[in-house]
C-alpha cells in the first residue's frame, strides 16, 4: 500500500517534470522541472530496491550534474531571464511527433506479456541485497566480477569472471580524458580572440 | 693442428685483415683532416700486415726444415762427391739405356725411406663450406717444403714491394692527383682524388690470394683463388683506369686469363667427375685421413702410373676412396693435364696466350714486380709443379715445348724492345718459358728452384725500373736514358746484381777446387738455377735424342739473354746520357725505395748459394713427387743422378754462351763497334718482325677478333631485321590495341564511371536541402525515423 | 493498476519521449542538454526496473551506473561545447550554428 | 540488532494500528512522529549555535554579545531572532523569478534536513539506518547547493546572480576533494553505514580513524576544510561576500525565508562536522578505553532497555560535544581569518586540495599492504575491526537466500 503510494506519487512528479521541462520556456524552471524529475527517478529507485544507484543518482545527476547544467545555463545567459521562443508550428509538430512516439512505446510496453517473456519472474534484486537491504556490496562484487545475485556455487555464467571491472577502468579512463578535454575546451583562449579583433580591425 | 699450418694459415688471413680494414677503413685515413698530403696509415698497415706475414713465414720455414728432417748439410747428394755421383749415376744411365722401357725406374728408386717420404707433407681441412654428396667444399690446406718456400718467398717480396710501393706511389696521396698521360676533352690532364688506400688495399687482397692459392689443399680452393689472383691482377692493371691503355691491358689481361682458365676449367670437371675428390693427398693432420687423394690415386708411392692395355683402349688405373679398383681413359687423363696445363698458360704467359703481360705493364711498377713478375706468373709454374704427378708423359712433352718455345720467342722481342718495362716483362716470359721447360722435362725441382731465383731478380730489377722510372720522372723508353749509374748508383748497381744473376755469369769451376769455395761456384742465384735446367736439358736431349731442340733452345736463349740483359743495363746506365735534360732532372729515389732494392740485391745474389747442393734446393727437393715413367711411354725422363753426369757439361756450355752474349752486347753498346743501328738496318725485316712481338697481335687479330667481328655482324644484321622486326610488329600491334582500348575506357569505362557520379551528384543536390544543419530538425527526423520503424515493423510483422 | 512493471517502463517512455521531444523542439543549447539527460535518465528507469523485475538481476543496475557516470561526463564535455559555441556566436540558440548545412 | 528508531517507529505504527487505524493512517502518523524527531535534532543544534556563533564572535571581538535576552547568556537569542524574522513581510522582487524564488528556500532546507536522517547520534540513534547512508547524505547534501543556485538565479539581480555562480562553481569543485577525503575511512572501516562506522571505533585513541595511519590523520584535516567550505563558511563564504556582493544570493531575501537560509547552513555545519566525528572521531566513544567498555557492556546487550537507552543517552552527549567542538572550531576559523578571492579558493581546491587528497587516497590504498609485512593490521596492535571484519561480509551474501534475520548483527560479538 505504501510502496503503491509512493510509486504513484515519485511516478508522477518524475513523468510530470519531464513533461515540464519539454512545456517551460524558461530556462531556469525548466531545470528545476529536470531537478524533480530526476530526484523523483532517485525515489523510483529506492522503490525499486536499487538503493546505490538511487544514492548515484542523487549524488551525480542531480547535485553533479545538474548544477554544472544550470552553471551552464548563468554563463551563457545573455541577459536575465530572457527566452528562446520558438514557433508555434514546431510545437505543434513536436508534440505531435513526441505524441506519436509516446504511443508507439506505449504499445509496445503494454502489448508485451512481461510475465510471459521472463519464466522465473524473481524479485532478483531483492535476492541481491544483504541483511539491511542494500544492494552496494553485490553491486561492488559484481563489479569485480563474483555474481552475488546467485547462489554460491552456481554460476549462471562460470566462464565469465571479469565482471564489469574492464568497463569500470574504461570509464574512469574516459573520465579522466573527459576533465582534460572540458577543461581545454572550455578555457579562455586569449590569443585566438585578441588575433581576431586585429584582423577585423 | 701442425703449428706451420698455424702459422701460416695466420699469415695468410693478415692480409685479408689488411684488405678489409683499408677498403672499409682507408677513406678516413686518406682523408683524415690534415695538409694537402694525407697519411700513409693504410701504406702502414698493409706493410704491418704481410711483414707479420713474413716473419710468420719464415718461423714456419724454420719449423718446417726441423719437421721434414731436412738433413740440408748431409744429403744423399752431397755424400757423393759430384765426380763420385757422375761415375755411380753414368752406370745407372747404362742401365736405364739398356731399357728405355721406363721399368729401369723401378730401380732407380731413390734411396729414401717411404716414411721419410710420407711425412714430407702436412695436410688437413681449416673449415668445410658445404658437402653435396660426397663431394665436399672445403679451406684445406696442403703444406711442404714447396709451400714453406713458396710462402717465404712471396711474404718477403711482398714486404720490399709494398715498402717500396710507399714511395713510389707517394704522389697519390693527394686530394686532387694529376694524371698527366690522360688527356680529357679540353686538352687538361685528369684531375682525380688520389687512390693510395685502394692501392694498398688491392695489394693486400692479391698478396692474400696468392698466399690461398699455394697453401690451398684441393683443386676448388684453388681454382677460387686462381681467379681471384686474376680479379686481383685486373684491379691493378687498370689501377690507373683513367687511361686507356690501362683498362684496355687489364681487360685483355683478364680475358687472355680466360681463354687458359677454360682448359682449366675442363682439366677440373674432367678430375673431380673421375676421381670423386678435390683433395690433393690424404690428411694427416687431423679431418678424415681415410680418404685418399688426386696425388695418391694417380700414382702410387714409388711414382707409378699403372697403365693397363683394355679392349676400352689404354687406361690407367687406381684405387677409389672407397677401395675398389677402377680406371679412368688414359686420354681422358691426358686431356685433364692439358687442361690445367692450359690454365697455367694463360697465367704464365706461356707461348700461345702471351700477349698480355707485355701490355699489363700499364699498372705501376710496384705491381709489375709483385703481380707480373715474381708472383702470380708464378702461380702457373707453381701451379704446374703442384700438378706434376697428375701429368702423364704426353703433357709433360706438351709443357717442354711451350716453354721451349715461349723462351725463345719472348727473348727475341726483348731483343729489340726499348720501354725498359717491356724488356723485363720479355724477359719474365722467357724465364718462365724456362720453368716450364724444366718442368716438362721432368726437372721439377730444377723449374721451382729457378721460380724462386727468378722471383728474387726479377723483382729486384723491377723494382729497379721502378726507380729508374720515377728518378727519370715517368719516363721509361731506355732511348733516351744512359749514364744513369751516376745520377742514381744504387739503383744502377743493385739493377746489375739483378743483371748478372738472371744472364748466369758465374766464376767457373771454382767448384773444383774445393779448397776456395766449399766446392760451390762463386755465382749468383741465375747461374745456378738455369745451370740446373740446362742441365736437365741436355740429360733430356741425351736420353731423348730425336728432342734435342729442347736442348738447344735454353742454350741459345740463354745467350740472348745475356745480351739482352745487359743492353738494357748498358743503355740505361753506361755511357753518355742520351736526353741531356731528362738526365740533369733525374734523381736518386728515396731510401724507402732503395731499401728493398738493396735487401732484394742480396737475396738475389745469395739465396741459391751452394747451387744444387745448397739449402734452397734440397728443401724444394723434399717435395718432388718421384715420377716413374709410363709404361708405354716413348720418353724417358732424366734422374737426379742422370743429370748429375751431365751437369759440368751444361755449366760449362751455358756459361760460354752467356758470357758470349754478354760481350756481344758490352761491344754493341758499349763499344759500338758493330754498330747496333747498323745491324738494325740489315736485319730490317727481321726487326721489324721482332719489334711487332712476332705479329701475335695480328695472328690472333685475324683468327679471333676478325671472325668474331664478322660472325656479330651477321648476328647484329639478323637482330637488326628479324628480332627487331617481330618486336617492331608486336609493338605497333601493342599500340593499335591500346588506342582501341583507350577508345573503349574513355568511352564506356569512363561513361560508366561519370554517370554513377552525375546520379550521385544529382541525389546528394536534392538532399542538399534536408540538411539544414540544424540539430532539432534532425533529431525530429531521427524521432520520426525510429516511429516509422516501428509501424513498418508491427505493419509487416504483426505476429512477432 | 500497481507498482508493476509496466508502470515503470511507461514512467521511464514519457521521460524518454519528453527527452527527446525536448531536443527536437528547444532552440537553447543547455535545453537540448536537458533533453539528453532526459533521455539517459528514462533507460536507466527501465534499466533498474528490468533489473528488479525480472532475471537480468544486478547488470541492469551495473549498466545504470554506468549510464549515470558517462552522462556525467558527457554533460561535462557537451557544456565546455556550448560554452564555445556561445563564445562564437554570442547567443546560445543553437540554430544560430547551421554552417554544416547543405 | 541494534535498537534503532527505525525498529521504534515499526514499534509506533503497529501501535497505531492497534488503535484501530487503517495501515494508511498509522504510517502516515508514525511518519509524523519521525519527522517531528528528525526535525527536533534539526532544529536544535541549529538554534545552539546561532547563538554560539553571536556568542562566540562577540568574544572575539572583544565584545559581550548577546547578554539580555533569556537571561544571562542570552541564551534564548535564536528563539528571539527567529520570532522576529517571521513576522517580517515576505517580500518577492518585481524582477525576480517569483516561482523559483519562493521555493529555493525550501530545497535548501530539505537538502540540509534530510541529511540529518542518515546521522546517527548515538549507537542505533538513527532514523534510517542504511547500507550506503553515508553515500546518501552525502547527496542529499549536495542538492543543497540547488537551492542556492535557484535563488541566486531568481533573484533578478546581478549581485544574487554572481552569488550563485561562485556557489555553484565552488560547491562543485569542493565536493571532490571532500569525497575523497571520506573515502579514506571508508576504506579502513569496510562499510558506507555510518553506525557500524561508529560503532567500530570503540576502545583507546588509536581506535578513532583519525589515528589510524597517517593518511586518515591528514585526510581528517582536509576534508574539515572542505567541509567548511561547501557549507559556505568563511574563509570561503564567496557567494555572500558582503564586501564584494551586498550579500551575494541573500540579498533579494529577507523574513521567514531568509532565515530559512541560515537554519540550513548551521544544520548543515553540524552535519558535515558530525560526519567528521563518526568518521575520523571516535562517534559516540569518549576514547578511554575503560569507559567504552562499561559503555559498550548495556549497548551491545538487549537485557535492559533503560540501561542501553541511558548508555546512548551519554553516547549522544558525547558525540554532540564533539561535534560541537568541531562547529565551534569553523565558527571561530570564521572570525579569525579574513575571506579569500574566489581565484584563490578555486586555486586552493584544485591546484592544493585536490591532489593532496589523491595523494593520501592512494596511500591509504597501499597502507594495509605496507603493514601486512609488519605482521600488524594497525600500527597501534589491537585491529580497529574487531566487531565487524568486513571480510565477513562475503558469508553474509551468500546466505542472501535466506530471509534477513535480526540475530547476526553486530550486537553479540561486542567487547
Amino acid at each position: 500500500m505504501s510502496d503503491q503510494t509512493l510509486f504513484w506519487i515519485f511516478g508522477i512528479l518524475a513523468g510530470g517534470g519531464a513533461i515540464g521541462v519539454v512545456i517551460l520556456q524558461d530556462i531556469v524552471r525548466m531545470a528545476f522541472s529536470l531537478i524533480i524529475s530526476l530526484g523523483s527517478t532517485a525515489g523510483l529507485f529506492f522503490l525499486l530496491d536499487a538503493d546505490f544507484v538511487a544514492a548515484t543518482q542523487l549524488l551525480v545527476y542531480v547535485g553533479g550534474t545538474l548544477v554544472l547544467l544550470i552553471f551552464g545555463v548563468m554563463l551563457t545567459a545573455s541577459g536575465p531571464f530572457r527566452r528562446i521562443q520558438m514557433s508555434t508550428g514546431e510545437t505543434f509538430i513536436g508534440a505531435a511527433v513526441g505524441l506519436l512516439f509516446f504511443s508507439v512505446i506505449a504499445f509496445t510496453v503494454i502489448d508485451v506479456e512481461w510475465e510471459q517473456l521472463d519464466g522465473s519472474h524473481r524479485p532478483v534484486a531483492a535476492a541481491a541485497t544483504d541483511e539491511t537491504g542494500g544492494t552496494t556490496r553485490a553491486i561492488g562484487l559484481r563489479l569485480i566480477g563474483i555474481p552475488a545475485d546467485t547462489e554460491i556455487g552456481v554460476h549462471r555464467n562460470s566462464g565469465e569472471k571479469t565482471g564489469y571491472l574492464l568497463p569500470f577502468e574504461i570509464v574512469s579512463v574516459h573520465l579522466l580524458v573527459v576533465l582534460v578535454g572540458a577543461a581545454y575546451l572550455a578555457r579562455a583562449k586569449r590569443h585566438e580572440t585578441s588575433e581576431a579583433t586585429g584582423g577585423d580591425a | 693442428m701442425d703449428i706451420k699450418a698455424c702459422l701460416l694459415t695466420t699469415a695468410w688471413l693478415l692480409p685479408l685483415v689488411g684488405f678489409a680494414v683499408e677498403i672499409f677503413g682507408g677513406y678516413w685515413s686518406h682523408h683524415a683532416p690534415g695538409g694537402r698530403f694525407r697519411s700513409r696509415l693504410a701504406a702502414y698497415f698493409s706493410v704491418g700486415c704481410i711483414g707479420g706475414g713474413f716473419l710468420l713465414s719464415l718461423t714456419a720455414l724454420v719449423f718446417g726444415i726441423t719437421d721434414f728432417d731436412l738433413s740440408l748439410w748431409d744429403s744423399p747428394h752431397q755424400a757423393s762427391a759430384p765426380e763420385a755421383a757422375a761415375t755411380d749415376a753414368l752406370a745407372q744411365f747404362a742401365v736405364a739405356d739398356e731399357a728405355p722401357g721406363g721399368h729401369g725406374g723401378a730401380e732407380q728408386a731413390k734411396p729414401r725411406d717411404h716414411d721419410a717420404h710420407e711425412r714430407n707433407y702436412v695436410s688437413g681441412r681449416l673449415y668445410e663450406l658445404a658437402t653435396f654428396g660426397k663431394i665436399r667444399f672445403a679451406i684445406d690446406y696442403y703444406i711442404d717444403s714447396l709451400t714453406l718456400v713458396m710462402f717465404t718467398m712471396v711474404t718477403l717480396i711482398a714486404t720490399c714491394i709494398h715498402v717500396f710501393a710507399i714511395g713510389y706511389m707517394d704522389d697519390e696521396r693527394t686530394e686532387e692527383h694529376v694524371d698527366h698521360q690522360v688527356h680529357i676533352s679540353d686538352g687538361s690532364h685528369l684531375h682525380r682524388p688520389g687512390r693510395f688506400y685502394q692501392f694498398f688495399a688491392y695489394l693486400s687482397l692479391f698478396c692474400f690470394s696468392m698466399l690461398g692459392l699455394v697453401l690451398a689443399g684441393n683443386i676448388f680452393m684453388v681454382f677460387v683463388f686462381w681467379e681471384l689472383v686474376g680479379i686481383c691482377s685486373y684491379l691493378l692493371i687498370g689501377f690507373y683506369v683513367e687511361r686507356h691503355s690501362a683498362s684496355t691491358a687489364a681487360n685483355k689481361a683478364f680475358i687472355v686469363n680466360r681463354v687458359g682458365d677454360f682448359g682449366f676449367i675442363i682439366g677440373l670437371m674432367i678430375l673431380i667427375t673421375s676421381f670423386g675428390t678435390f683433395n690433393f693427398t690424404t690428411y694427416n693432420d687431423g679431418g678424415e685421413s681415410d680418404q685418399p687423394g688426386l696425388f695418391e690415386m694417380v700414382r702410387d708411392h714409388d711414382g707409378t702410373v699403372h697403365v693397363d692395355e683394355t679392349d676400352q683402349g689404354r687406361v690407367v688405373k687406381f684405387d677409389t676412396p672407397n677401395g675398389s679398383h677402377t680406371s679412368i681413359p688414359y686420354w681422358l687423363l691426358v686431356t685433364a693435364g692439358l687442361g690445367i696445363f692450359a690454365g697455367c698458360v694463360g697465367k704464365s704467359a706461356q707461348f700461345p696466350l702471351q700477349t698480355w703481360l707485355p701490355d699489363a705493364m700499364e699498372g705501376p711498377t710496384p705491381v709489375s714486380a709483385l703481380v707480373h713478375s715474381a708472383t702470380m706468373v708464378a702461380a702457373g709454374v707453381y701451379l704446374a709443379g703442384r700438378f706434376f704427378p697428375v701429368f702423364l708423359p704426353e703433357v709433360l712433352l706438351t709443357i717442354a715445348y711451350t716453354g721451349a718455345i715461349t723462351l725463345f720467342v719472348a727473348a727475341t722481342i726483348a731483343v729489340v724492345a726499348t720501354d725498359i718495362k717491356r724488356v723485363l716483362a720479355y724477359s719474365t716470359i722467357s724465364q718462365l718459358g724456362y720453368m716450364m721447360l724444366a718442368i716438362g722435362l721432368g726437372g721439377w725441382a730444377a723449374g721451382l728452384f729457378h721460380l724462386i731465383t727468378h722471383a728474387f731478380f726479377k723483382s729486384l730489377m723491377f723494382l729497379a725500373a721502378g726507380s729508374v722510372i720515377v728518378g727519370c720522372h715517368h719516363e721509361q723508353e731506355m732511348t733516351r736514358m744512359g749514364g744513369l749509374r751516376k745520377k742514381m748508383p744504387i739503383t744502377a748497381y743493385t739493377m746489375l746484381v739483378g743483371v748478372i744473376a738472371i744472364c748466369g755469369l758465374a766464376i767457373p769451376w771454382t767448384w773444383a777446387v774445393p779448397k776456395i769455395a766449399s766446392g760451390w761456384d762463386i755465382a749468383f742465384s741465375g747461374y745456378h738455377s738455369k745451370d740446373a735446367i740446362v742441365a736437365t736439358a741436355l740429360t733430356y736431349a741425351n736420353l731423348n735424342p730425336i728432342h734435342s731442340l729442347l736442348f738447344l733452345a735454353p742454350l741459345v736463349t740463354a745467350g740472348i739473354t745475356a745480351f739482352y740483359m745487359f743492353r738494357l743495363w748498358f743503355f740505361t746506365f753506361a755511357g753518355e746520357p742520351r736526353d741531356q735534360e731528362l738526365y740533369d732532372h733525374c734523381h736518386e729515389s728515396p731510401w724507402v725505395m732503395t731499401g728493398p732494392l738493396l735487401v732484394l740485391a742480396l737475396l738475389a745474389a745469395a739465396c741459391a748459394i751452394g747451387g744444387e747442393q745448397g739449402t734452397l734446393f734440397q728443401l724444394l727437393s723434399q717435395s718432388e713427387t718421384h715420377v716413374q715413367d709410363v709404361a708405354g711411354s716413348a720418353i724417358n725422363l732424366p734422374t737426379h743422378e742422370n743429370i748429375a753426369v751431365f751437369h759440368g757439361q751444361a755449366g760449362i756450355m751455358a756459361l760460354l754462351v752467356a758470357g758470349l752474349g754478354t760481350l756481344l752486347a758490352y761491344l754493341m753498346y758499349c763499344r759500338r763497334s758493330p754498330d747496333p743501328s747498323l745491324i738494325k738496318r740489315q736485319f730490317a725485316a727481321t726487326h721489324e718482325f721482332l719489334v711487332e712481338k712476332w705479329r701475335f697481335d695480328e695472328l690472333y687479330d685475324a683468327m679471333f677478333v676478325r671472325p668474331v667481328h664478322v660472325v656479330a655482324s651477321w648476328f647484329s644484321g639478323f637482330d637488326h631485321r628479324v628480332l627487331d622486326g617481330i618486336l617492331h610488329w608486336f609493338a605497333r600491334t601493342g599500340v593499335t590495341v591500346a588506342r582501341w582500348d583507350r577508345r573503349f575506357d574513355e568511352g564506356v569505362v569512363d561513361g560508366i564511371v561519370n554517370w554513377v557520379a552525375e546520379k550521385t551528384q544529382e541525389v546528394g543536390r536534392s538532399l542538399q536541402t534536408v540538411q539544414t544543419g540544424r540539430l532539432r530538425q534532425y533529431v525530429m527526423f531521427i524521432a520520426l525515423g525510429v516511429v516509422t520503424l516501428f509501424v513498418l515493423i508491427f505493419a509487416l510483422f504483426p505476429e512477432t | 493498476m500497481d507498482a508493476s512493471l509496466t508502470n515503470y517502463l511507461l514512467i521511464g517512455a514519457v521521460m524518454f519521449v519528453s527527452g527527446v521531444v525536448c531536443m527536437a523542439t528547444k532552440r537553447n543549447g543547455i535545453a537540448v542538454l536537458m533533453g539528453v539527460e532526459l533521455v539517459l535518465n528514462g533507460a536507466n528507469v527501465n534499466f533498474v526496473a528490468f533489473s528488479r523485475h525480472t532475471s537480468l538481476g544486478l547488470d541492469g543496475q551495473v549498466v545504470s551506473l554506468f549510464v549515470i557516470v558517462l552522462a556525467a561526463a558527457e554533460a561535462a564535455v557537451a557544456l565546455a561545447i556550448a560554452l564555445n559555441f556561445y563564445n562564437n556566436y554570442q547567443t546560445i540558440d543553437i540554430d544560430k550554428g547551421d554552417k554544416l548545412q547543405g | 540488532m541494534t535498537h534503532t528508531l527505525a525498529d521504534t517507529a515499526t514499534t509506533i505504527q503497529s501501535t497505531l494500528q492497534g488503535w484501530n487505524l487503517s495501515e494508511g493512517w498509522a504510517m502516515f502518523l508514525t511518519a509524523v512522529i519521525h519527522v517531528a524527531l528528525v526535525a527536533g535534532f534539526f532544529g536544535l543544534p541549529a538554534g545552539i549555535f546561532i547563538w554560539a556563533e553571536r556568542k562566540i564572535s562577540g568574544r572575539i571581538q572583544d565584545r559581550l554579545g548577546p547578554t539580555r535576552v533569556g537571561g544571562k547568556f542570552g541564551w534564548l537569542q535564536a528563539i528571539a531572532d527567529g520570532g522576529k524574522l517571521i513576522q517580517k513581510e515576505d517580500l518577492v522582487p518585481e524582477a525576480a523569478d517569483g516561482p523559483l524564488f519562493r521555493v529555493a528556500p525550501y530545497v535548501v532546507v530539505i537538502s540540509s534536513l534530510s541529511a540529518f536522517m542518515f546521522l546517527p547520534f548515538s549507537d542505533g540513534w538513527i532514523a534510517v539506518s542504511l547500507d550506503i547512508g553515508l553515500y546518501l547524505m552525502l547527496a542529499v547534501m549536495s542538492l543543497e547547493v540547488i537551492g542556492v543556485i535557484l535563488a541566486g538565479y531568481s533573484s533578478g539581480s546581478k549581485w544574487a546572480l554572481f552569488g550563485g555562480m561562485r556557489e555553484a562553481a565552488q560547491m562543485v569543485s569542493y565536493e571532490i576533494p571532500m569525497s575523497i577525503c571520506v573515502v579514506i575511512p571508508i576504506i579502513t572501516a569496510g562499510s558506507l553505514n555510518l553506525n557500524e562506522i561508529g560503532g567500530l571505533q570503540s576502545g583507546h585513541l588509536g581506535n578513532w580513524i583519525v589515528f589510524h595511519d597517517p593518511f586518515s590523520f591528514l585526510a581528517f584535516f582536509i576534508y574539515f576544510v572542505c567541509a567548511t567550505a561547501s557549507c559556505k563558511r568563511a574563509p570561503f563564504d564567496l557567494a555572500e561576500a558582503e564586501s564584494e556582493l551586498v550579500a551575494g544570493f541573500l540579498t533579494e531575501y529577507s523574513g521567514f525565508r531568509w532565515s530559512f537560509f541560515f537554519l540550513a547552513e548551521y544544520a548543515s555545519m553540524f552535519a558535515v562536522c558530525g560526519i567528521a566525528v563518526l568518521l575520523f572521531l571516535g562517534g559516540w566513544h569518549t576514547g578511554i578505553p575503560g569507559l567504552d567498555g562499561i559503555l559498550d557492556g548495556p549497548r551491545y546487550s538487549s537485557d535492559s532497555f533503560v540501561w542501553t537507552w541511558l548508555a546512548n543517552a551519554l553516547g549522544f552527549g558525547v558525540f554532540f560535544g564533539k561535534a560541537s567542538l568541531l562547529v565551534c572550531v569553523q565558527i571561530w576559523i570564521r572570525w579569525t581569518l579574513p575571506r579569500l578571492r574566489i581565484d584563490q579558493v578555486m586555486m586552493t581546491c584544485l591546484k592544493y586540495l585536490l591532489p593532496i587528497s589523491c595523494v593520501l587516497f592512494l596511500g591509504a590504498v597501499i597502507w594495509p599492504l605496507a603493514l601486512s609485512y609488519t605482521g600488524k593490521t594497525t600500527i597501534w596492535g589491537t585491529p580497529t575491526g574487531e566487531r565487524a571484519a568486513p571480510t565477513m561480509r562475503l558469508e553474509s551474501t551468500s546466505s542472501a537466500g535466506q530471509a534477513p534475520t535480526a540475530s547476526t548483527s553486530n550486537g553479540e560479538t561486542g567487547p
